[in-house]
């Protein structure tokens, strides 16, 4: 099981900021949001596992924690 | 390095107000090798959304842990780059009205010319790169999302 | 314009206290168009002469009619060459002691790069162009001319 | 007659901040207070009048204003 976190508009658009999937890697996790909130798929973000910022697929293990985050506007 | 020794506090819970500043700014008076401060300091401002209505503040949020892993490499890096004395960054969480400040980056240096550039390279590094998000409210209770800036 | 339009309060006697840039600050929370601040702080520094002693404060003196037109001649080019909403100087006269503030540069506007990189020229100019010295004095009561920098 | 202003270590060398003269240029003035305080030859400095800098030799009127005045060094 992975803790996925959503961030800013995505968490508005998914509804919570807090999701538990069981799924093999980071492009299954924004598949399965992205099917169930199609929305989504019109936004740019990154991809964070445990922290680190990843470009490509993922690999998942049981208790990573997978951050979805749209563009930063701090300050 | 301990992670609280690794991260130095950021994150206050609401707007950074002046005598918070000033605090900062004091502290520093007993370190006789300081002989510039820069300071940035980001306000909330009241724009006007197409619809005509009004920014009455911003809400924010962040992902800590990440942000703060961030922030402790930006620091890093200036200090690499830069003789400087001292660093302090601030961040606002939750509610900041317009007219408040939400951002404080504050360096001190021998020189000036170190605390100045610095306080420049941590600013622009903070707003691009570190896992804060802004969330705009209006008059009526609506909100937008701040763009990237 | 009268000279007292002309020529913004500049001066003050004695440091620059933190409490006074807090004031400063704050007094900007009203205007809602400004989105970042940007200040400078020169502080006097216990710089250790070739003899061994060390600098216990710096006495100030201006040549006050010329260097208010200096500044106000700074100001009207940082106002052209930068879209600022607000900018306020000012220095010490008399004597400022190690640890205390003798400059202080605040500048203001809508986007944060104009008011960064205002405060930076501004310093620049003011160090280089305003009729200001310093005269360090020592433990033993002997002084040093400052030199420029 | 003018009013001499003298800043800095200038006034220092010279014993005062303010010699009143009656002299006809700007060099005449740099001249007379070498004379008196020769130390004052090894020093660079500007000249204003009237709180204008001046770079040449510049003619003195009644009333005007000299500043002889040591690089700035304030901050």
């Amino acid at each position: 099981m992975m803790n996925v976190l959503l961030f800013g508009r995505l968490a508005e658009i998914c509804g919570s900021n807090n999701y538990t999937f069981d799924l093999k890697d980071t492009d299954s996790v924004c598949d399965k949001l992205s099917e169930d909130f199609p929305e989504i798929k019109r936004l740019s973000f990154a991809v964070a596992v445990n922290q680190k910022l990843v470009v490509q697929n993922t690999e998942l293990n049981d208790g990573d924690e997978v951050a979805l985050m749209p563009p930063y506007s701090g300050g | 390095m301990t992670e609280e020794k690794k991260h130095k506090k950021v994150f206050v819970e609401g707007p950074i107000t002046p005598i918070f500043i000033a605090d900062s700014l004091a502290k520093h008076a007993a370190k006789h090798n300081i002989g510039a401060h820069s300071m940035f300091m980001g306000q909330v401002r009241a724009d006007v959304k197409e619809d005509g209505q009004v920014v009455t503040g911003i809400e924010y949020e962040a992902y800590q842990e990440m942000a703060m892993e961030t922030l402790h490499q930006i620091r890093e890096d200036a200090f690499a780059k830069y003789s400087l004395t001292c660093m302090h960054i601030y961040h606002s969480l939750g509610l900041v009205k317009t007219g408040d400040i939400s951002l404080f980056v504050f360096t001190s240096s021998v020189q000036r010319r170190a605390a100045i550039e610095a306080c420049d390279y941590l600013v622009e590094r903070i707003k691009r790169e570190v896992q804060v998000w802004g969330k705009e409210i209006l008059e009526s209770g609506e909100t937008v999302w701040k763009r990237p800036g």
